[in-house]
């Protein structure tokens, strides 16, 4: 399969499905309604299941069930729908299933509007649910990343038994772009998980709880420690961040999704005109790529952080750079996007103070 | 809308980047829906366009919205039997299309659109009529056949309306 | 001879703003009775509306009544807060079929049960409108949406849901009662039904219900008077016109 | 038969017909004319038929027309 | 002569476990028939439980299959979740009335009106039994819960929802009956009616859901054969026992 | 009214009652039933209104809805419970509702265990539900601020039109203790909120939309920078914060809620045995008292961050110190509460290696 | 009139007389001694009484009891 | 639990700081549902009892569970009628209450309660006698002035048994 020109929302579900990913439960809301859409037709086709659920509080439920087969499952929804999914999220956490989530952002709070933002990154990086957990949100800024991702989600949720969203902007989920969509590496359950229930007969026997629930406070604490542990473990190993011309840049700037992008024309642009100016751009958001941000350290002068929100990375950006560098913001909210123009005077602005603060540009 | 998508299909046909972003609102109908192509020979960073090549308005309401967006030196190109244009730019070259009725004479309400493409292609270097043709059989001749031949007629129509600017 | 006004817009019915709804689409004709009656009733000023999600999402531009937003769904608990609250006040719902058969169908059965003191207009189109046309609750069997492309199949969605039968088998609701808003004919049966919905509140009789059998031409993919006519050969047959409850 | 008469909003017809065929007259019928949303609005065709029964009006999602009897 | 054995603990039942139910408590006389059940449908090791929240929460320490834990009242969506991966497996769900009736009202209404092919263990014990005696949609007009102090009065929290009623006017689901627990005599209908909502998922008919009248001798403060006798005199009368829906 | 002793929960309830809160709307959830139960009973006798909701979804619309008549209206429960309220707290939020929310918080993730936790404090601080939005946060760390902090509670979310959460771990919830409630000052309504709803009459036809929905990017920016505005505003006026013998401590123990008292009583037998230690205890923890935090850099040489949870106020320690100062973690989870002599032992270990490292302790 | 046994597995028995209620022969009686748990658990008072039907057994919350009978 | 909170009364009473805290469980009936009372003359910080002076045990489960918890030199008091108890510590003082038999005696079998609190009191320092004595009029008098005479015979017989040891 070459590359073909798709709209975001149906090259993500198809994505999901050549990942493997057979069972969809979902509710439909603007902007991502093509990705239930595109699923209840081409899952038929397929072979898997589509169900559209009777609320976003009853599909986050379903792929609590529907994964605790092993299978490969997902929802989407967008902000709204992705509150109502709290509750679920955490006892998913707790209870270790792999599911698939992806929230295709729209500007909040409140109903807010249909059109993209990305103020639901501290929901997602943070404090979705109740209790000690985390959850791994990848955020792609562009179509193939989003394709990408989308299956690389699944493996992760596979592999640490823990819930995965992808987060995307809703400019990535509306944008028709050109995409490749490796076909399918979805794994074939030839045998069942281990750990997966329904198979007690298989197992001879052996029975599967899937439970959050410890009443006994040092039981609840030795599995809240092995939470904690596989979550360092993440930490470890599953931060992605990519540079681009950091290396002399005097000023960097931090963003994520479809303003990375969007960013990186107005850094090509500045080179241009001369100007020292880079792009720190994390991939995956959760956990975050701190040490990636620690290394700007001795050679940066300035960060910019530009977001489609009211500056939720910025705490990361800060926390990254260890308060050692100057961080600023810049920032567009309630589906309005930082374009390319804004980003540069921005950047142009930090310049001039900086060489009046004496610096070298 | 569709317009749009055409555009981009054809694009990536002859191998530049391309991005297609739409603006939605609630209104389904008689509103403001449109969306924003970017043709380019490097990967394109924003998507959003905040000042147009060309802007093309199907109704008042998106005429008047989208005006303002024409580049300078740019094209408005607007069906002149949904809308009314009273000028107020003069660094911008403006075409009336009257392309409902064309549409009409046709026999074709709905390809409208085309007739615009074809006005589009004629005055920019977007895509090349070639692929324009190429595209309008493959993606519309697929579905609908039947209307294939009146949609080549109005592009026809329309490119000759654009080369006679 | 003087000529006399047979019909002119409602003084509740804002001025100068155009609707957004769809050309025909029968929301208008609803959000006009609902204007119609709170004059006859003379309560505009002691009324507050509770905006669903859907494509009324936006009537407070319309109707010209204080209004507060809602979640998807959840119009009933919003309603039955303000109620408890100021019970000498009016407060309605307007409610599509997702958002309160679908989403809101916990909210919906709790308030009828309660009999909380509200009035509750139910528009039923059998579709998702504002979101392009997915499959609702009530979509009826067979029929095309963009999430049963091939028709809605009991076997994968279930059956269409009677919502105003079902809330008649509680035993607290006091009034619930389907119409529709196809055809002239309907019209009248229309306008009384909500006026009754109010003055029943205005006499603290509990929880009343309208719904309405309502077009989604757009969604649909027919022509506004199409539509109509769809309405009245597939889902009144599925749907009956009547009164389920009156506690009167 | 009474006499009526309707006026109509032009500005605010979306084009829909519902009026059309409510009338039991056929008094209603599209227009040529574009209004400035765009749609062609209703304009009376045959005034002199109108019985101002309020139909049109009653059906009218829009709230367009008002509607007049001679008593 | 030989000895016969009558009865015996069912081979489901978790040896060496004492169940965390109070004294008395009807909740364990339905574990035990869930597991005679699937003993004797020899069904245990293909069957999945959906543990709820409520007293029942931890009753994967009892009963011996693959369990699930859902948040309150989102059993049902669970258990559909699941069971249209493995539509070959069996899965139930054991639910109380806050659980299924209350919270979880939105999720079995629709996975009823999907006729998804689970079954439904419904435990109708007039109160929140694990959180210390509150109302409950089912609690009785007039009776005494830590919320409703005076008792239930209708006016401020309607009246109690007859479940099987409601669900059975839906057109989807495939069986519904009510049974008891409380007494000797009901001992028999209960088992008859859980096999058969497992018989029923076993040739794919769909949704069956048996409500059990249980007792909480606990928060209601009576001893455990007091509460039976208060379970038959004020229970039945108000949720009548009988099949509400049967597709056979 | 002089002392009493109560029962956390019950003290809570006739604190709100007393602030002048006569509608309450809720669910049962341990460890806080007894709030509910209380305020069925309390307010009728007050004539005012108890509703039980079906479910926290239903009771946190209420609230929204019974906010918007300007009159003060709570509702309480515990972290599952304040999961399913995500959706409209963020409506909450972007309406511009003043509202009252308890959460006496048990520990998670998913069903958890019901004895006493932190381990919200992600959720309640940071990212509950989607869109640009914060909320307050206020943590007692004791009953009678419990107490003290409902009443206020009340009057900043009339204040800021905001929805304002009071963040109890179960311990505040359960405890009984000597407490005195300070009698009634809750405001009363003499005329009508002029933003209320249902007093279009009183105001002469003049009406009140209550919305988030801003289909123009341009307007819901703008409401955004409204609410944004709003929050600055509270960042200067509203954080609040207690330093214990900080003045001239090596050591510096940073706790919030019950974990506070207890690390006062380490405090003080440390001290007695002549080791300069401190106790930083933030009383509102959203806005983040960072200032006070950050006045602590000159002196002290270590922060010892204690939690009842895997360590989630830890960021922002680190963001208050910016991270200048060696800060370090003790905390236990699942229902688990550090004890005096754990964090005592905690702090030897620290003096130790501090003076290893050449202190002069 | 068969003649039946019951096995009372006493450590699991809480006392809360379901079956003693439920026996038509008055067989089982709350006995004085207390379990581990802290229950008195059941016994039969009268076992010669005991007819085998089972319906103690069927009682049982807690599947405390064993029923055989004679053939 | 009740006795704990008689305890913390009657503390509060004497002007000392008291702490009541439960620890509760799922389990209804006839698990370990205990409470820690801590009382003190300065402000206290930790409510939870790791270690205590006193611990009284009414059933077989809460024996089993809290024994461990008694401060070398303190006492385990428990319901010898309700649970038995073989020795595995020599640094505690162990008393066994045949609390229930005497309640029966009384004729009030919930007094169980009110014995075990004369026990308590008469053995250690928490509260005063005679404040012990007003707080069971106070809080269980007026409840159920019925039940008061026997309970105060009650506590008389714990108190007895108590000054016995
Ligand atoms: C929590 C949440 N879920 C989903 C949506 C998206 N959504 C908006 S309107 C709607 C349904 C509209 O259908 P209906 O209620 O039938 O009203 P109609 O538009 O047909 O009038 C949905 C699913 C949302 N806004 N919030
Ligand atoms: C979201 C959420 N809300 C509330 C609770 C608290 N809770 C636990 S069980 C229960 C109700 C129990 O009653 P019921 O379902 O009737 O079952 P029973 O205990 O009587 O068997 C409630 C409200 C919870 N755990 N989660
Ligand atoms: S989408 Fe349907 S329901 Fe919505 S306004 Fe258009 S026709 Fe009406
Ligand atoms: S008033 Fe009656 S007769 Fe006149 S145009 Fe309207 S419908 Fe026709
Ligand atoms: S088997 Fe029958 S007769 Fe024997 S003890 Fe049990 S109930 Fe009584
Ligand atoms: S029914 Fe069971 S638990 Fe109850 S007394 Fe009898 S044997 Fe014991």
């Amino acid at each position: 399969m070459g590359k073909t020109l798709m709209k975001g929302t149906e090259a993500i579900a198809e994505a999901a499905i050549q990942a493997g990913c057979r069972y969809f439960y979902g509710y439909p809301i603007t902007p991502q309604n093509e990705i239930p859409e595109y699923m209840s037709k081409r899952l038929f086709e397929v072979g898997g299941v589509y169900v559209q659920a009777e609320s976003e509080v009853a599909a986050s439920n379903m792929i609590l069930g529907g994964g605790t087969t092993g299978e490969r499952v997902m929802t989407s929804s967008s902000s709204p729908g992705i509150s109502l999914m709290s509750e679920a999220i955490s006892y998913i956490a707790g209870q270790e299933v792999p599911v698939v989530v992806v929230n295709v952002v729209r500007a909040g709070p409140g109903l807010g509007g249909i059109l993209p933002s990305q103020s639901d990154y501290n929901q997602a990086t943070c404090g979705i649910g109740h209790g000690d957990f985390n959850m791994i949100v990848l955020a792609p800024g562009s179509l193939q990343e989003a394709v990408d991702m989308m299956q690389k989600s699944f493996d992760l949720a596979q592999k640490y038994r823990i819930p995965v969203m992808l987060l995307c902007d809703g400019v990535i989920g509306q944008i028709m772009e050109a995409v490749e969509i490796p076909p399918g590496h979805g794994k074939n359950l030839s045998e069942p998980e281990k750990w997966a229930c329904g198979y007690m007969k298989e197992r001879g026997g052996k029975r599967t709880i899937i439970r959050s629930l410890f009443l006994d406070p040092e039981e609840l604490e030795a599995h809240n420690r092995k939470l904690e542990a596989k979550w360092h473990e993440i930490e470890k190993n599953e931060t992605s961040c990519e540079k681009y011309l950091t290396d002399d840049a005097e000023v960097v700037i931090s963003a994520f999704g479809t303003v990375g992008r969007i960013a990186r024309t107005a850094v090509d642009d500045l080179r241009a005109e001369g100007y020292r100016v880079g792009l720190i751009r994390p991939l995956v958001i959760s956990p975050f790529p701190y040490d990636d941000f620690e290394s700007l350290i001795p050679g940066c002068r300035h960060i910019l952080d530009v977001e489609m929100n009211w500056g939720q990375m910025l705490k990361d950006v800060n926390r990254g750079v260890r308060y050692r560098l100057p961080v600023s913001f810049y920032g567009r909210s309630g589906g309005m996007c930082p374009g390319v123009s804004e980003i540069k005077e921005e950047c142009r602005r930090i310049f001039a103070k900086l060489s009046g603060e004496g610096g070298d540009q | 809308m569709v317009l749009g998508q055409l555009v981009a299909y054809g694009a990536m046909k002859e191998g530049k980047f391309v991005t297609w972003l739409p603006s939605y609102g609630p209104e389904m109908r008689g509103g403001t829906a449109n969306c924003g192509v970017t043709v380019s020979s490097r990967p394109i960073g924003s998507p959003f366009v905040a000042s147009a090549d060309v802007v093309v308005a199907l109704n008042q309401p998106s005429l008047d919205k989208y005006e303002a967006s024409v580049k300078t030196g740019g094209f408005l190109i607007y069906n002149s039997d949904m809308a009314k244009y009273t000028p107020t730019r003069d660094d911008i070259r403006v075409i009336p299309v009257n392309a409902s009725q064309i549409a009409g004479n046709i026999g074709n309400e709905k390809a409208v659109n085309v007739i615009l493409l074809g006005v589009v292609i004629a005055i920019s270097d977007l895509i090349s009529d070639d692929t324009a043709r190429e595209i309008i059989k493959q993606k519309l001749g697929s579905r609908k056949p039947e209307f294939l031949e009146s949609n080549m007629k109005a592009y026809e129509e329309g490119r000759k309306i654009g080369l006679s600017v | 001879m003087a000529e006399k006004i047979v019909y002119q817009r409602p003084k509740s019915w804002i001025e100068g703003v155009h609707t957004h709804y769809c050309p025909g689409c029968t929301h208008g004709i609803i959000h006009r009775m609902i204007c119609e009656t709170l004059d006859e009733l003379d309560i505009r000023d002691i009324t507050t509306g509770i905006a669903p999600v859907g494509c009324a999402a936006l009537m407070y531009g319309y109707i010209d009544t204080d209004f507060i937003e809602a979640p998807h769904g959840r119009a009933p608990a919003v309603a039955t807060g303000f109620k408890r609250i100021r019970p000498d006040r009016l407060i309605f719902t307007y409610q599509g079929d997702g958002d309160l058969a679908s989403i809101g169908m916990g909210e919906i059965v709790h308030a009828a049960n309660r009999s909380e003191n509200i009035t509750v207009i139910f528009v039923n189109n059998a579709i998702y409108g504002m979101t392009g046309g997915q499959m609702a609750p009530t979509t009826l069997l067979g029929q095309k949406t963009t999430t049963t492309p091939d028709g809605r199949d009991p076997q994968r969605a279930g059956y269409p849901i009677r919502v105003s039968e079902l809330l008649a088998s509680l035993a607290s609701p006091c009034y619930i009662e389907r119409v529709s808003a196809a055809k002239p004919a309907h019209l009248h049966g229309l306008k009384k039904a909500i006026r009754k919905a109010f003055r029943n509140q205005m006499e603290n009789k509990g929880f009343s219900l309208v719904e309405v059998l309502s077009t989604c031409p757009t969604n649909w993919g027919m022509r506004p008077t199409v539509a109509c006519d769809w309405l009245v050969n597939n889902m009144i047959p599925y749907y009956p016109l009547g009164v389920f409850k009156d506690f009167e | 038969m009474p006499k009526g008469r309707v006026e109509i909003l032009e500005q605010y017809c979306k084009s829909c017909s519902m009026c059309v065929e409510a009338c039991p007259k056929k008094v209603l019928e599209i227009s040529d004319r574009i209004n400035k949303k765009g749609y062609r609005p209703v304009e009376a065709a045959r005034p002199e038929d109108c019985i101002g029964c309020g139909m049109c009006a009653m059906r009218c999602p829009d709230a367009v027309i008002r509607v007049f009897r001679e008593e």
